[in-house]
């Protein structure tokens, strides 16, 4: 139930970890050498991990704290160990960029930003409020927007870091502007007070839909959904590798954790009786599935299509994850739990290998100097253990059975067809299918291809160990994923709502 | 018409029509001019609005510190005041489609819309019930606004900082 | 619980050595010191779970099971729950030492064996590797997990046995070793897939409990048990599988040692008593008269070898003919006391034979050696023990299982009238006494024959002694009873009990009086009714028979046992007889025993050139009849053809060109939107939402 | 009193004045003109806000949340402002046609 202001701190005990620990690795750049990336890396790990512990601490509860501002529930919960998880690995890839290296001299900020980052993450898993979200929304780009241009003496990096910038804070006004709407037809920023208006209804639906369109396009460049994902592959191009990995993992995932909240929050009828167990009312004449379908279907198309014409592996990426933010929103589509849990699991999946994707990325351009997928060829010889590591996660992303991957879309289509939305799961298949040209095609590349060099670079004991590290549950949770699969179940209920 | 009315127009104007010099002012310094116009009209509605705090941050902040800042940005970017290069025709076209479409919607929507209530409240203190909520029902909105300026505080400095230690 | 987390332990720490070895194994010096410490670890936390088990806490089985897939979520289908686990019961328990214990000492002694090799980490990587696998077989508590394992040992032997892969013989016998047991493979998972579509569970505490409440009974019952027991067959080299074993003494001789006679080769006799309360009476008759067979045929055969790792290749295989033929007739715990007993002395004696290898530089024809008695005198007397207790000769182990087995072979042919096992199981040990002190003398005695190697020859490092000495004293009876005459006395026999059988009482053995018999080896013969009382009977008169013929076997085994060492030295020793004159009196079966009863041609000519013939007549079947049908189609649809051919290329492959032509056009399309500059990012996006806005108007 | 200045009329100043910040936004080539539209916008829906708790016969929440959207604005044209500062260092511009190296 809700809790007092005072008994509410006692919810946010790891956003407050994580913010002390924000200022503790920034003022590392006092106390250590300017020029060490240790010190300040391991005091933002030694952040992660006690606040790890406080999060796995809150296993279970369900509460909504600060007058209704912020719900710590088991949704919130499962984005808020994947955030962590994130951070954790990326702050490890970042001791290994090379990139970093050659321009950077403030670590210290950089993995206090990486913090930041995780905090709005956090509040925007958790949001309940118009406001916190907006304001999470916010922590979570400014972060994102510095990070992107980090290394500023790269052009490509500046030239991200304005993109974003400018694209980000469009889309925020725009989002802005929709909940000030909201605001006039409820009088209220909260999201539970919103849904009681609309129960009692008279309220005009034109006015709703202009406002949450509004809103949907802040969420969905959060979620670098069609049409708003624009900015995506210039970003992702531009900046360092691992601000792109993880932007690609945190930022789009509390992009879907907000989504996910406030429509069901927003517009589930809770006075309605399901017709079917597990499958959610929205309110009479709120058809927003179909918007959410239509940006799906355009998102995972235009996503894998344009993904077909790249040369540069990060760009590649990119598209790939605009495709794979389409993947995941047809489990939206579904509105039941069953869709819900699902997509939680391709959360885990991409998680584990997106990261590793790009992890692999880091450590060719960090060896070899090139993100082009030309010179990807006979990547099969030179750096076998590497290449086998890529073919796995681009197994995963593709979907192809030995990984996870495949278990995560086989639970979306799952979902779709258990709730006759076959069209879509026929259009998800064909996309997949699709993208299974320019996966493989870097694996031809990596095998089939002969080298113009055939030098063999080998990497060190720490790389091939966190490799194998994002190998392992790949592959091992294929064959066992009952546990993600209770996570997920036990993670689809928010606070207050069925 | 009263005396209200006669002085919502009148500020409504100046905001509108300085907003106007804003956005179509080819000169950089006079756009910014314009945009101290639009604030301080913007602040003027505040008031009328009886919003006599808002008002006051809206001064405070934007007029004290935001154009400040923009007007900082304009002096170290600029070698001549005008920098505003000329603007491709073509592409205004579809902007100008687009805004007047986005524009006309939007009042269309909202004037057909019946808000819950449109009673005028008789003035009330701001400043105390702000403070008030800000220190109990959104203290954690408070909490986080401070953790995100230090951000952007941190990260506009070492944005913008220069190198000393630059490379070739 | 402790003592199941202390067993994953034992489980994962030879897999945590593989891993170690396989990635990092050229970062770490002396690798295999460290998998050999690692092997030592187990090795104790194995003898802990034992020790604690058996004899200090008296546990029952402990489990540990939980759910590996669980799909209840998809509508539309009943689910579907799978458990996984592992489990420790007293067999486990054993089996856990004796494959830590064979597999450390033979980590120990490959010190010193392989100590030149080239691929030195990467074979105590592999070693590693079978290690866990072979224990994953003996933990698992479900049918899945033990046929995932026993792949994996068959994966890990093929990689160990052709560890040699530059000699064509060694990369050969691995493959065969490989092809060999896929084919009593095939026939395990057929069983595990009957077991499972009618039962719905891998378990085997589920099987059980499903196969007594009558869920799988009648001929499946009897087909899935000797479908499981062909898992077995290949596995444990019995006839007629067991062509593959000698082949594969190709690899290197502790790995013989460690697959060969404790590990490996015993999985298939550990499946059968794991799966033993579902064996119903045919098959285990069937099992019993494998076991005999291939007892005798393997006997028969080492007599004639000249090397003398294929005399124990052969010997191997007669003694896992023994332990079948023990659980095929019912002396479950005599059949798995002989598989402790045969671990300890057979790997002793491939040690053994290593060393004599070893000192030899590589030389295995026994013609070529002799007189080795005094160069290498730990190595010799070491091998007179394992001899003596393979042989069945008191104060040692293998008398204690061998006795025991022979015991329940000779009442089993008293009460079902199958007289033909004892007969053969009796003969074997006459066979075997003789062949082991063939080789001893051969080897040993007299005088060396090649006097250059011989000169060379010394006993070997103390890291290949060892081993030695510790097998021969885990040879002797007294780690297992302090009374050397009596089987029963022993802690193995006391505490691996024979399971309960859950077969329905009509398919089950049960020897209720002596009329009935014949009656009772039917399916149809008893009622209902009376298997009540004779189940608990059906013990009673089994144990009455072994009773009776405790002693007259005893008697017997050992009198032959004697003759089969007199025969021995009277011939090669003393050479009263001249064994090449031997050999010619009887040369057609000598020559038939030399050519290993003929089986690899035998199966040349038959699975091999079958397959082959059938090719060859699928080819003309193919060149005369179906190109003779085609061509005459192909007149008629020429013209056909012409027409759709034209179709095809101007309508379907445009369509198919246009389709690929198109997606790429719509990609490249989409692409020329993203121009860089973000001003037109911005107008799409607001382009976006005010298309979404009016096409979703009416919401 | 009786007013004709309803809640209507300031919806329509601020609706006007959110979509001329859109138009600056997608016309201005000047990143800092670009700037000037984003501030523009977010002027609107704190209008709005403002507007909304007046006329509503509601709380206070509006104009704490336009509070919160001023403090924003600046901390969000502090890190817009810097990074104009660094790409006019770096490329030596703030047309932000001409950054346009990343594409297609």
């Amino acid at each position: 139930m809700s809790q007092t202001i005072y008994q509410s701190f006692g919810y946010i005990l790891p956003e407050t970890i994580l913010s002390v620990f924000f200022v503790l690795t920034l003022l590392t750049s006092i106390v250590g050498k300017r020029r060490s990336k240790y010190l300040p890396a391991y005091m933002a790990l030694l952040g992660f991990v006690i606040a790890g512990i406080f999060v796995l601490n809150q296993m279970g509860t369900d509460e909504l704290v600060f007058s209704g501002m912020y719900a710590v529930d088991p949704f919130s919960w499962f984005f808020k160990v994947i955030f962590l998880v994130a951070g954790i690995l990326i702050i490890l890839f970042s001791l290994q960029s090379r990139e970093l290296e050659a321009t950077a001299t403030k670590y210290a900020e950089y993995f206090s930003l990486i913090i930041s980052l995780t905090i709005g993450a956090f509040f925007m898993a958790g949001a309940t409020n118009l406001l916190m979200m907006y304001l999470s929304l916010e922590l979570v780009s400014i972060s994102s927007y510095i990070l992107s241009g980090f290394t500023k003496e790269s052009a490509r990096a500046d030239e991200a870091s304005l993109k974003y910038v400018i694209y980000g804070a469009f889309s925020s006004g725009l989002m802005l502007y929709g909940i000030s709407l909201l605001y006039g037809l409820t009088g209220e920023t909260n999201l539970y007070a919103f849904n009681q208006t609309l129960a009692i209804g008279g309220i005009q639906r034109i006015t709703i839909l202009i406002a949450v369109v509004l809103i949907l396009a802040g969420l969905g460049y959060k979620i670098s959904a069609v049409p708003f994902h624009f900015w995506t592959p210039d970003v992702y191009e531009g900046a360092p590798i691992t601000v792109t990995a993880f932007l690609s993992v945190t930022s789009k995932a509390a992009g879907f954790a907000m989504l996910m909240r406030f429509f069901k929050i927003g517009f589930i009828d809770v006075g309605a009786q399901p017709v079917v167990a597990g499958m959610w009312e929205i309110f009479k004449g709120f058809r927003w599935t179909d918007i959410i379908a239509a940006l799906s279907v355009l998102t995972m198309t235009i996503g894998n299509l344009v993904a077909l014409w790249q040369t540069n592996i990060k760009r590649l990426l990119a598209y790939s994850s605009i495709a794979h933010a389409g993947y995941i929103l047809m489990g939206f589509v579904t509105l039941s739990n069953f869709g819900m849990s699902a997509m939680l699991m391709y959360f885990v999946a991409y998680l584990l290998m997106n990261l590793g994707a790009f992890y692999v990325v880091m450590l060719v351009a960090n060896k070899y100097h090139t993100e082009n997928i030309e010179d990807y060829k006979g990547l099969g010889y030179r750096s076998p253990y590497v290449a086998f590591a890529l073919t796995v996660f681009l197994f995963s992303l593709t979907g192809i059975p030995p990984t996870f991957g495949f278990i995560g879309k086989f639970y979306l289509f799952a979902a779709l067809i258990h709730t006759n939305y076959i069209w879509l799961a026929i259009v998800g298949v064909i996309n997949s299918v699709i993208s299974l040209y320019y996966y493989l095609n870097i694996a031809r590349n990596m095998y089939l291809r002969q080298p113009s060099e055939t030098s063999r670079i080998s990497f060190d004991f720490g790389t091939n160990l966190l490799m194998t590290l994002l190998i392992v549950p790949n592959i091992l949770l294929m064959l066992y994923f009952s546990p993600v699969l209770a996570w997920a179940q036990n993670s689809v209920t928010m606070f207050g709502i069925r | 018409m009263n005396w209200y009315d006669i002085i919502f127009y009148a500020f409504a104007v100046i905001t509108v029509v300085s907003a106007v010099g804003v956005v179509f002012s080819r000169n950089i310094l006079y756009a910014a001019f314009s945009l101290l116009f639009t604030f301080f009209g913007i602040a003027a509605l505040y008031v009328l609005l009886t919003a006599d705090f808002i008002a006051v941050t809206q001064i405070l902040l934007y007029v004290g510190g935001i154009l400040v800042l923009i007007i900082f940005g304009v002096m170290l970017t600029s070698r001549a005041f005008n920098v505003e290069v000329k603007r491709g025709f073509l592409k205004r076209i579809p902007a100008v489609f687009v805004t007047a479409a986005l524009a006309g919607t939007l009042i269309g929507v909202l004037t057909t819309t019946r808000w819950p209530s449109v009673n005028f409240l008789p003035y009330e203190e701001t400043a105390r019930p702000i403070g008030v909520l800000l220190m109990t029902q959104f203290v954690l909105p408070f909490e986080l606004a401070s953790i995100l300026l230090l951000v952007a505080l941190v990260g506009a400095v070492i944005i913008a900082r220069r190198e000393k230690e630059k490379r070739a | 619980m402790t003592l199941l987390h202390l067993a994953i332990a034992v489980l994962f720490l030879p897999l945590s050595g593989f891993t170690l070895l396989i990635f990092f194994g050229k970062k770490i010096r002396r690798s295999d010191l460290v998998e050999t410490a690692i092997l030592f670890v187990a090795l104790a936390f194995s003898l802990y779970i034992m020790i604690e088990k058996l004899f200090i806490l008296h546990l029952g089985t402990l489990d540990l099971t939980f759910r590996w897939i669980d799909i209840g979520a998809l509508v539309g289908h009943p689910g579907f729950v799978l458990d996984l686990g592992i489990a420790i019961d007293n067999i486990t328990a054993i089996m856990l030492v004796v494959v830590t214990l064979i597999s450390s000492l033979v980590h120990l002694f490959s010190l010193g064996y392989m100590h030149d090799d080239i691929r030195y980490t990467r074979y105590y990587a592999y070693l590693g590797f079978f290690s866990f696998s072979m224990l994953g077989i003996v933990l698992s508590n479900n049918i899945l997990m033990m046929y995932v394992f026993w792949e994996l040992v068959g994966i890990s032997s093929y990689l160990l046995i052709g560890h040699w892969f530059e000699k064509k013989s060694a990369s050969d016998a691995g493959k065969k070793a490989f092809i060999v047991n896929r084919v009593g493979d095939v026939g395990f998972f057929i069983g595990i897939m009957i077991v499972f579509t009618s039962l719905h569970t891998v378990l085997f505490s589920g099987i059980f409990k499903g196969i007594a409440a009558g869920q799988l009974s009648g001929p499946l019952l009897t087909a899935a048990g000797i479908l499981i027991f062909c898992g077995a067959v290949g596995k444990s080299a019995q006839f007629p599988l067991h062509v593959w074993l000698p082949d594969a003494m190709e690899g290197p001789t502790p790995v013989s040692a460690l697959i060969h006679a404790a590990t490996m080769v015993a999985a298939g006799v550990y499946l059968v008593a794991r799966v033993y309360p579902m064996l119903d009476a045919d098959a285990l008759t069937v099992i019993a008269y494998i076991g005999a067979m291939t007892a005798f045929l393997a006997a028969t055969i080492a007599i004639t070898q000249n090397d003398i790792k294929k005399v124990l290749a052969y010997s191997t295989i007669s003694q896992l003919g023994y332990m079948i033929l023990g659980l095929g007739v019912g002396a479950y715990s005599a059949g798995f006391f002989h598989l402790v007993t045969h671990a300890a002395f057979k790997a002793g004696l491939f040690l053994g034979s290593g060393s004599v290898i070893y000192a030899m530089h590589h030389e295995q024809d026994m013609r070529n050696m002799g007189g080795l008695r005094k160069k290498m005198p730990i190595t010799y007397w070491t091998f007179v023990i394992f001899s003596l207790s393979i042989s069945g000769i008191p104060l040692t182990s293998g008398f204690l299982s061998k006795d025991s087995i022979l015991g329940g072979a000779l009442a089993y042919g008293m009460l079902s009238g199958n007289y033909i096992i004892p007969v053969l199981g009796y003969g074997v040990v006459f066979l075997t006494a003789f062949y082991m002190f063939r080789l001893i003398i051969v080897t040993f005695h007299g005088e060396p024959r090649d006097l250059h190697k011989f000169e060379h020859a010394k006993e070997s490092p103390a890291v290949m002694t060892i081993p030695l000495i510790v097998l021969a004293s885990l040879s002797l009876f007294i780690f297992y009873t302090f009374n050397p005459f009596s089987p029963e006395s022993s802690w193995i026999m006391k505490d691996v009990v024979k399971p309960e059988s859950v077969v329905p009482a009509a398919q089950s053995r049960g020897w209720s009086k002596p009329a009935v018999i014949e009656t009772a080896m039917s399916p149809t013969a008893s009622s209902t009714s009376s298997q009540a009382q004779s189940g608990t009977k059906s013990v009673t008169y089994y144990e009455e028979a072994l009773e009776e013929s405790h002693y007259f076997g005893m008697g017997l085994s050992l009198t032959l046992a004697f003759l089969g060492i007199l025969a021995a030295f009277i011939i090669y020793h003393w050479k009263k007889i001249d064994a090449e004159k031997l050999k010619q009196s009887v040369k057609p079966v000598y020559t038939f025993l030399l050519n290993k009863w003929y089986f690899d041609e035998l199966y040349g000519a038959t699975v091999v050139a079958g397959t082959v013939r059938l090719s060859r007549m699928m080819a003309w079947f193919d060149g005369h009849i179906i190109d003779g049908i085609v061509n005459g189609a192909a007149t008629v649809t020429r013209g056909a053809s012409t027409l759709s051919g034209q179709f095809d290329h101007y309508v379907v492959d445009g369509l198919v060109n246009f389709s690929a032509r198109f997606t790429g056009l719509l990609g490249r399309g989409a692409r020329q939107v993203q121009t860089g500059k973000i001003q037109t990012y911005i107008v799409f996006a607001l382009l976006g939402v005010i298309i979404i806005f009016f096409a979703f108007r009416q919401f | 009193m009786n007013l004709h200045v309803g809640l209507t009329d300031f919806l329509i100043v601020s609706a006007i004045l959110f979509s001329l910040g859109i138009y600056g936004v997608v016309t201005r080539k000047n990143a800092i003109m670009v700037l000037m539209g984003i501030e523009l916008i977010l002027n609107s829906a704190n209008l709005n806000f403002v507007a909304f708790t007046r006329f509503g016969l509601m709380n206070l929440t509006g104009q704490v949340v336009a509070v919160f959207v001023i403090i924003l604005a600046a901390a969000e044209a502090a890190v817009l402002l810097a990074i104009v500062l660094n790409i006019h260092q770096q490329l030596n511009t703030v047309n932000v046609d001409e950054v346009d190296k990343l594409k297609n």
